[in-house]
């Protein structure tokens, strides 16, 4: 993990224009704000945080699909924007989170695997026709479902067609946004499995996005939280598994319900109000919410901290409160 | 009840166990042809459709008569079925030319305006409502604005203004309806590409390097196709019913030409007289249109079963 | 009805102003001769000049006539009838910048000049020997005093005149109202009988019948030959056919405005076009009543429209074979324009068609017809002229073959021979110089003439009435059974 | 709300223009104007002079900008046929379009409503398909066709009611059924859809589930939430159906004004048309700017931000 | 545990007419549930959770059909109950809240309107004290300002405040019995925990029996008395909660359960245990067991009759043809 990253996102931000109701006056909603992220190589980046908070918003500035309103995102050091998209392609693929909704529906199964083949104008239909079983053998699905469409299939044999048609390229980075967040948790530990097989396979490196944070912990080797825009805390998952430093860290950690009978339904002491997005809270914006919130968070936005494996980002820990980082 | 269920057979084979099948359920081939032949309605508009396709093609095969002929001795002969004979089967007109044979080259008239028009217009809205649904932002704000103003002009008295001024003709009417009837195509086809812009495999052909063009042609186009066929039959069907009131207000196809609203209209003088002249034009003109939209909603509900109850 | 004294009639058209100086319609014709008179009165059956709103007139020279003017007439709203009101009418009219859409039937007046209270002199701009006609006709008397206060929008909205109808309301274009004036001076058109006369806009044919029918019409006028017909078999109407003084022609291109190749620049061309055209079926099958074949540019009872000029037999195979002769074997394409009576259109192009003429129909409104007609690009057209009801050749034959805007034939010849019959106070010499003109237009088969127009009339039995050949609703004539 | 307004306002006037510049330059290729005005029988030197007269011979944006700033201040010139000011030509005939037009949207929605609702209730059943059935038909029937067996059947064969004119409310019922039955499909189809699409909803779903009774579901939690886009609907439809009655108002002989507007094509009145055309967009853009804001003012979630 | 059930339903079977045939969507199945008890139901998507809950509370749409040889509520028979009956048991003796907190609450009406509505249908309160009663039940579930809230839109509340108006409109008429069909699969996972927190406190407090809807077995863990697992329209193991969790014995169950990772137990990045292939289809016949083609213990007897095999003294039930969920070494694999 000391080499180079392969994926940096240095400053970045993206700012949308939102309507709210009809009469509303369109107002800037920053989806992401000033997110510094590396993702070394051979590393599984999970990342976490509440409905709406970025992370959809954070893949796709990745993968090229919107721009970001400021800030770069290098990959293996250079400057993203400045890329060729298809290059960009070869190297970055999505695996999206509605196994229902990424398949185009009008096309068979081998079309849709072989798209990526045919865009990039590799091999002759007959070595496409090869890779493609090939593919498809290696996500666990047998070579007569070439000719079958996405509806005939199921959730996870959609989402195996999905991971097939990101890897047949061989890219080195598979961003997962939510991959097994639609799938029944029987399904979701055959994709959870595959995805693990494949990094071993083929070195590859994820983002996974995911809700969960059992799965992040199992699959991830590191960690970023992630809250209204921002990443309040990053650490390798043991360190944050272990010792969780944001109290946002904490409460989503606790608020983990394991298959544990008997321990009962744990209190996260978070409030109840969800911030608003388009006018999010002064100072630290988790403030409103925080069971160990102070006078000044509602001033003072705090600043990323280091810490052993990563950052966090609160006043809890910030130097001039005198408070000693862990 | 039991029928289906399998019996222990002493045969060595493994019996097929039930439950394995539909592991993989039809293909949309075989849904979309499992729907077309269980709906009653989208049939019967596709046959009949199909039938008068066929007699406009073949028109000069099977009409009785030349529509043209006139024969001013022999006017208004009633049909057969109220004591005509049987040499004018539907009757003759005002100027004594048969009348099935008139209605048998009306067809044509009436089939090429619908599809003209609802070509032109179609090509017409559906590039703007694509556009603007897939690029959004300015070109969205500037189709929106067209499709404002052209639903603000009232159709029937700019179509009539325009015919008054450049003449009708079959080419002018054809015209003016592709011009003015791409509203919908427009509106449908936005919302349809908003819709599919936002699926997850639009994206993801994004992240694999396809280019504009090609996302538009092989991952939007196919997902919005049945709505415009839709959209396709609805126009065809108003571009018809438009005609007709055009030629019925005198404005639209001129003379000799046999189009049935100019038939109404030509029948219309006499119509407490010999009301046939009136109900036959009307009537056929009735069921052209019922059958292209019993086609068009069949077709919705064929295609898109996902939007029915 | 009878009942309530109130007469309902019809009209097809939605007139566009009352008054009769600002509407060329036949609708404003039947109003003008309810709400106004005349000076002079031509009785509609033995054409009789009689006096009117004058008494007397007299030629003092080529001209100017000098009108004695009737006395102790007033106005419906008791505004008393005498030269000024003359003079201001004919001052008004016939100044052109006041606009009078029917310029015909005023430009020939140069002015009027009151000798006393009741005398009253109108001279003309050259010698105008039809005057006497104009005057019984379409020129109606106004009050100066109310037409000086509310122009022709004013008139036409709320009419003011002398006759023997008084408007009770107008709702433009749609409903007119009329009232029996009581106190109608005892001229020649007599007293009025019918107490109230309702009129009424519908445009639909079938609806004036279906209201006929109900009862809710006592009088249509109009109807088609073919629904006249047919009610009269039902028995239960009046219906009555006259004869009018419309002609319907087809006028050719002779003169090659619309492109010196055009076929109709030859002669021969032209005389198959008259050979293609069946006037009698037409007349028989279509037209009907009291309808005639024409072959004259002119109608048969118009002064000076002779009759004894070269006649077309319909022959297709003759016209096929000047076709032939012509360079036309396979026949041509031609564009073919009308602007009314579709279906009468439409059987002439199909004859055209018979012969090889292929013709390609264009409906236009009159105006853009007229436009494009101005403009010389009308190869052939179905055309029909009314004279204004006028009975004298000069309303239609002068009109078209004088080179003007509208003359396609452009005949020298033709227009010398005008000129004479125009100007002439002779009637012997107009005579003469109409035939010749009229021969030469035969000869060259400059138009196709073909039939005239006739129309029905129906009204219940109780109405008595005896429609005249000039197609104008006299409801004075009308009374109760 | 009052930006949303005034935005609302901007965008309808910047159609309004567009609309009247198009039908402007449109009727501009018309034949001479000057022929209409003078009528059959002119000869040309009055052409002339009225061509002069109404400055025909000008170029066309100066023309158009003489009309359209005497429009601002409603003042449409005056009519060529009648030579009266066409506002008030215009302003005298609309109240029958007016009436008629409310009459046809009542009766559509009397119709529609309460079909779409009973066809939701009951999808499948017999009153669906009949339903079903008058609005296919409905969309398939040619209107003029339609008027013309009305008046067959009722004022001719039957004598029930009177075939044309507007002098009592009994002229009014057969334009009002054809009218109204041309705009009945598809608000029908809209009200069907959006019950059934509500009734599957969670939130009817809840209100069963709290033990509401039926109607109080089917009216209360249902139809107030369908209702919203049937009411835009209407409003829009009421738009189009004012523009549109010109066949109707012809067969009827309805002096309304869509017969005008038509009468006044055939004799190229151009003052009169290019007023109707604005004013019947005019209403298009009101009804649907009024549509607009009943549905904010139904719709809580588009009222308040 | 010696008065009678609250509920008790004995073989509850549920068909649907498909283009195809006929959905046997719930195939005979038994629970029951007493008072201020809390039962999960927890299964896959599509194995016939809500429709179990909706056919309880008579909310099946009219083209489905239910049977039951017995469905009791306290006394009502729930399947014969008149329209009438149901609509009195409904809303105030058995409430129900559902999944999506989004779409649940009418967006036309003010979200007091339909908390009063709730109380008004079955109680004759005047409206005062029934706002009075939303206010105290808006507190209740942890909203601040609660009368300033009766006026406002769902649509101007988050989620989380939505589920718990959910919550708090179910209860205004103190029910006997909740339903809540995943209340929490829509809402992040702190949301989650906060409104499984409330549900589970309001029950204990109101002592009503509670049955929760769910497919997370870790919700099920922490908040059940009894579980019933459901498997393709089945019940294929029911039984207290420790006992499920600690001793699964159905094949499924135990499966299940090893599919999720549990942080701290499951090694990171270890395999997990996986069920493959998909549920069947329930169209048409269904005999045997469902599970039986992705089941590792399948054996031939699997496609005859399944018997129910109860173990723990009664308290646990399984449905499998082998005695303890596992194929014996003699038996040879189908
Ligand atoms: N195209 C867009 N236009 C405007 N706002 C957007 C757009 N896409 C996302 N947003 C807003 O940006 C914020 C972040 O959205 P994003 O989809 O990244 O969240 P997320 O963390 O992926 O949420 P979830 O867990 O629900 O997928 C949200 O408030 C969202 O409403
Ligand atoms: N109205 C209906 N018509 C047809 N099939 C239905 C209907 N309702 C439910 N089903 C089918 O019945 C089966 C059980 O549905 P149910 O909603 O009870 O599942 P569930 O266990 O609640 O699933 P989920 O976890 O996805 O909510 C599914 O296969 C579903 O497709
Ligand atoms: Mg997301
Ligand atoms: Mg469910
Ligand atoms: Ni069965």
């Amino acid at each position: 993990m000391s080499d180079a990253p392969v994926l940096e996102l240095r400053n970045v931000t993206k700012t949308y224009t939102v309507k709210q109701g009809m009469f509303g006056e369109p107002k800037p909603l920053t989806a992401i704000n000033d997110v510094s992220l590396k993702l070394g190589r051979g590393e599984v980046l999970g990342l976490v945080g509440e409905s709406g908070c970025g992370k959809s918003t954070l893949a796709k500035v990745l993968l090229g699909l919107e721009a970001p309103s400021s800030g770069e995102v290098l990959v293996d050091g250079e400057r993203l924007d400045g890329q060729d998209r298809r290059k960009l392609a070869r190297r970055i693929q999505p695996i999206f989170q509605d196994p229902y909704s990424s398949l185009n529906p009008r096309k068979s199964i081998a079309d849709i695997v072989s798209l990526p083949l045919r865009v990039h104008k590799v091999g002759d239909a007959a070595s496409r026709d090869r890779a493609v079983r090939e593919i498809l053998d290696i996500v666990g699905l047998p070579a007569r479902v070439m000719n079958t469409y996405p509806s005939q299939m199921s959730g996870g044999q959609r989402q195996r067609v999905a991971i097939a048609r990101a890897l047949i390229m061989k890219p080195e980075i598979v961003i997962c946004d939510e991959p097994t967040s639609a799938l029944d948790v029987s399904v979701q530990s055959q994709i959870l499995n595959l995805l693990g097989d494949l990094r071993q396979e083929f070195g590859l490196t994820y983002l996974f996005i995911s809700h969960n944070l059992a799965v992040v912990e199992h699959l991830a080797t590191r960690v970023a939280v992630m809250y209204l825009g921002r990443i309040v805390e990053e650490a390798s998952v043991g360190e944050l598994f272990d010792t969780p430093r944001h109290p946002y860290s904490v409460a989503l950690l606790s608020s983990v319900l394991t298959p544990e009978p008997g321990r009962g339904v744990p209190d996260t002491q978070l409030g109840a109000v969800f911030p608003n997005p388009i006018d999010p809270p002064s100072g630290c914006h988790f403030h409103p919410r925080c069971a160990r919130a102070m006078p000044h968070c509602a001033q003072v936005a705090p600043r990323p901290l280091p810490t052993p494996e990563g950052h966090v980002e609160c006043h809890l820990y910030d130097d001039s409160r005198g408070r000693a980082v862990a | 009840m039991s029928a289906a269920m399998p019996r222990a057979t002493a045969t060595a084979a493994a019996p097929r166990d039930p439950l394995l099948e539909e592991i993989t359920g039809p293909t949309p081939g075989q849904m979309l042809r499992r729907r077309i032949f269980g709906h009653q309605g989208f049939l019967i508009g596709t046959i009949t459709l199909l039938v008068l396709l066929a007699i406009a093609l073949v028109a000069p095969l099977i009409a009785p008569h030349d529509p043209y002929a006139q024969d001013l001795m022999s006017r208004m002969e009633r049909p057969v079925f109220m004591g005509g004979d049987w040499d004018h089967v539907l009757g003759t007109d005002h100027l004594g030319r048969d009348y099935l044979s008139r209605l048998i080259y009306g067809a044509r008239v009436s089939l090429l305006i619908g599809g003209v028009a609802a070509l032109i217009s179609g090509l017409i809205g559906t590039a703007m409502g694509v556009a603007a649904g897939y690029f959004g932002g300015r070109v969205d704000m500037v189709v929106t604005f067209l499709i404002n103003v052209r639903l603000a002009m009232p159709v029937t008295l700019v179509a009539l203004a325009v015919v008054a001024v450049l003449g009708g003709s079959l080419e002018v009417v054809i015209g003016v309806l592709g011009l003015l009837l791409w509203d919908r195509f427009a509106v449908v086809m936005r919302a349809s590409t908003l819709q599919v812009r936002g699926r997850e495999y639009v994206a993801a052909a994004r992240a694999i390097g396809c280019s504009t063009p090609r996302i538009l042609l092989t991952e939007i186009l196919p997902n919005i196709l049945n709505a415009l066929i839709v959209v396709v039959t609805l126009e065809m069907a108003h571009a018809i019913l438009l005609e007709a009131a055009l030629s019925f207000l005198g404005l639209g196809v001129q003379p000799p030409t046999p189009s049935w609203g100019l038939m109404v209209s030509e029948g219309k003088n006499m119509m407490l007289f010999e009301p046939w002249l009136v109900l036959i034009p009307g009537a056929v003109l009735f069921v052209l249109v019922l059958a292209i939209n019993l086609m068009g909603d069949g077709l919705r509900d064929v295609t898109a079963p996902e939007n029915r109850s | 009805d009878k009942s309530d004294d109130t007469l309902r009639v019809a009209f097809t058209k939605e007139l566009e102003s009352v008054d009769s100086y600002y509407n060329s319609a036949r609708e404003g014709v039947v109003l003008q001769r309810a709400i106004w008179d005349g000076l002079i009165y031509r009785d509609p059956v033995t054409n009789e000049y009689v006096g009117n709103l004058a008494t007397s007139w007299e030629w003092i020279d080529d001209t100017t006539l000098e009108l004695k003017l009737r006395e102790g007439v007033s106005f419906h709203n008791g505004e008393p009838f005498n030269a000024d009101d003359v003079v201001y009418t004919v001052n008004f009219v016939a100044d052109e910048a006041n606009g009078a859409v029917t310029q015909n039937n005023v430009n020939w007046m140069e002015s009027a000049e009151k000798i006393d209270d009741y005398t009253v002199r109108i001279h003309t701009k050259a010698p105008y020997p039809a005057a006497i006609e104009y005057l019984s006709g379409p020129v109606s008397m106004y009050p100066n005093e109310y037409y000086a206060e509310v122009g022709p929008t004013g008139m036409g909205t709320a009419p003011i005149g002398t006759g023997p109808y008084k408007v009770v309301s107008v709702d433009p274009g749609k409903h007119f109202v009329l009232e029996a004036n009581t106190e109608y001076h005892d001229g020649p058109k007599g007293q009025p009988e019918i107490g109230r006369i309702d009129i009424r806009t519908i445009p639909e044919v079938n609806t004036q019948l279906a209201e006929l029918f109900n009862g809710t019409l006592d009088l249509i006028w109009q109807v088609p030959s073919d629904q006249a017909e047919r009610i009269e078999q039902m028995g239960d109407f009046v219906v009555s056919n006259e004869s009018t003084m419309r002609v319907g022609y087809l006028a050719m291109d002779a003169a090659g405005r619309s492109g010196a190749d055009n076929p109709f620049t030859d002669l021969k061309v032209r005389q198959a076009v008259n050979h293609a055209l069946d006037r009698e079926t037409l007349v028989d099958a279509l037209l009907k009543g009291k309808s005639t074949p024409i072959h004259t540019a002119c109608f048969p009872s118009q002064f000076g429209c002779a009759q004894d000029v070269t006649e077309y037999e319909y022959d297709p195979e003759k016209a096929k074979a000047l076709l032939a002769e012509a360079g036309y074997p396979d026949g041509f394409k031609t564009e073919f324009y009308a602007y009314r009576d579709r279906e009468f259109a439409e059987a002439i192009a199909s004859y055209l068609n018979a012969v090889g003429i292929e013709t390609d129909f264009k409906m236009l409104q009159y105006s853009a017809l007229r436009d494009l007609n101005m403009k010389g690009e009308v190869p052939i057209s179905f055309q029909t002229w009314g004279s204004f009801s006028v009975n004298d050749a000069s309303a239609m034959v002068s009109q078209f073959f004088k080179h003007g805007e509208l003359d396609d034939a452009r005949d020298d010849e033709v227009l010398a021979d005008l000129d004479i019959a125009d100007s002439s106070t002779d009637p012997a010499v107009r005579k003469e110089h109409y035939a010749l003109a009229l021969q030469r237009i035969a000869d060259q088969a400059y138009w196709a003439p073909m039939f005239s127009y006739n129309t029905n009339y129906v009204f219940t039995d109780e109405v008595s009435y005896a429609p005249t050949a000039d197609e104008v609703l006299r409801f004075h004539e009308m009374s109760w059974k | 709300m009052l930006r949303f307004i005034l935005r609302r306002l901007g965008l309808a006037v910047l159609v309004a223009l567009t609309v009247s510049f198009i039908s402007f330059s449109l009727l501009f290729l018309s034949g001479d104007p000057a022929i209409a005005i003078a009528g059959e029988g002119a000869n040309e030197n009055d052409i002339a002079a009225i061509r002069k007269l109404y400055g025909f011979d000008r170029p066309m944006l100066l023309q158009y900008w003489d009309w359209l700033s005497s429009a601002l201040r409603f003042d449409f010139g005056e009519s060529y046929y009648f030579r009266l000011p066409v506002a008030d030509l215009i302003a005298d005939r609309l109240s029958v379009t007016m009436i008629l037009g409310v009459c046809g949207i009542s009766f559509a929605l009397l119709l529609a409503v309460p079909l779409g609702v009973l066809a939701a209730i009951r999808p499948n059943s017999i009153i669906d398909r009949v339903a079903l059935f008058l609005s296919v038909a409905g969309q398939a029937m040619p209107s003029f066709w339609f008027g013309l067996i009305l008046i067959v059947v009722f004022s001719i064969n039957l004598r029930w009611l009177p075939a044309s004119g507007a002098e009592s409310w009994r002229h009014f019922i057969l334009p009002t059924i054809v009218l109204g039955y041309y705009a009945m499909p598809a608000i029908m189809r809209l009200t069907r859809a959006g019950m059934l699409e509500v009734l599957s909803a969670d939130y009817v779903r809840t209100a069963r589930a709290k033990g509401a009774p039926e109607g109080l579901v089917l009216f209360k939690h249902a139809l107030r939430n369908a209702i919203i886009p049937v009411v835009s609907l209407a409003a829009v439809q009421m738009g189009f159906m004012l523009g549109g009655s010109i066949v109707v108002e012809s067969i009827f002989a309805l002096h309304g004004a869509g017969y005008l507007a038509w009468e006044s094509i055939g004799r190229n009145d151009l003052p009169t048309v290019q007023a109707l055309i604005l004013v019947f967009s005019l209403f298009y853009i009101v009804f649907t700017f009024l549509a607009d804001v009943l549905n904010a003012w139904l719709d809580p979630r588009m009222r308040s931000s | 545990m010696t008065d009678k059930p609250l509920l008790s339903v004995r073989g509850l079977t549920i068909d649907i007419p498909v283009a195809s045939g006929t959905l046997h969507a719930v195939r005979g199945i038994d629970f029951e549930l007493m008072k201020g008890e809390t039962l999960c139901i927890v299964g896959e998507s599509g194995s016939g959770k809500s429709l179990t809950s909706l056919a309880l509370m008579g909310l099946l749409g009219g083209r489905i059909s239910r049977r039951a040889s017995r469905a009791d509520f306290d006394g009502t028979d729930l399947i014969a109950a008149s329209n009438r009956q149901m609509r009195r048991l409904r809303g105030a003796r058995m409430a129900m809240i559902f999944q999506e907190p989004m779409t649940s609450l009418n967006p036309a009406y003010t979200i007091g309107d339909q908390l009063i509505e709730a109380l008004l249908l079955h109680k004759k309160v005047g409206r005062a004290a029934a706002r009075d009663r939303a206010v105290a039940l808006l507190e209740k579930v942890g909203i601040t300002s609660a009368a300033s809230r009766l006026g406002q839109y769902p649509h101007q509340l988050s989620g989380g405040l939505r589920q718990r108006v959910m919550i708090a409109m179910a209860l205004m008429c103190e029910p006997d019995l909740l339903i809540a069909d995943e209340p929490t699969t829509a809402l992040d996972v702190t949301i989650q925990a906060q409104i499984l927190r409330l549900l589970v406190d309001l029950q204990r407090e109101m002592n009503m029996a509670m049955i929760l809807i769910t497919h997370d077995l870790g919700v099920v863990a922490r908040i059940a008395d009894k579980v019933a697992v459901m498997y393709a329209g089945e019940l294929v193991e029911t039984g207290p909660a420790a006992d499920i969790f600690n001793a699964p014995t159905h094949p499924y169950t135990r499966g299940l359960i090893n599919c999720i990772p549990v942080p701290g137990k499951t090694a990171r990045g270890a395999k997990l245990g996986t069920i493959p292939g998909i549920v069947p289809s329930l169209v048409g016949e269904v005999t045997g067991c469902p599970f039986r083609t992705r089941c590792s213990e399948a054996v031939p007897a699997c496609r005859g009759e399944i018997p129910v095999r109860t173990r723990h003294a009664g308290r646990q039930r399984i449905l499998c043809v082998h005695e303890d969920g596992q194929r014996a070494a003699s038996e040879v694999p189908a």
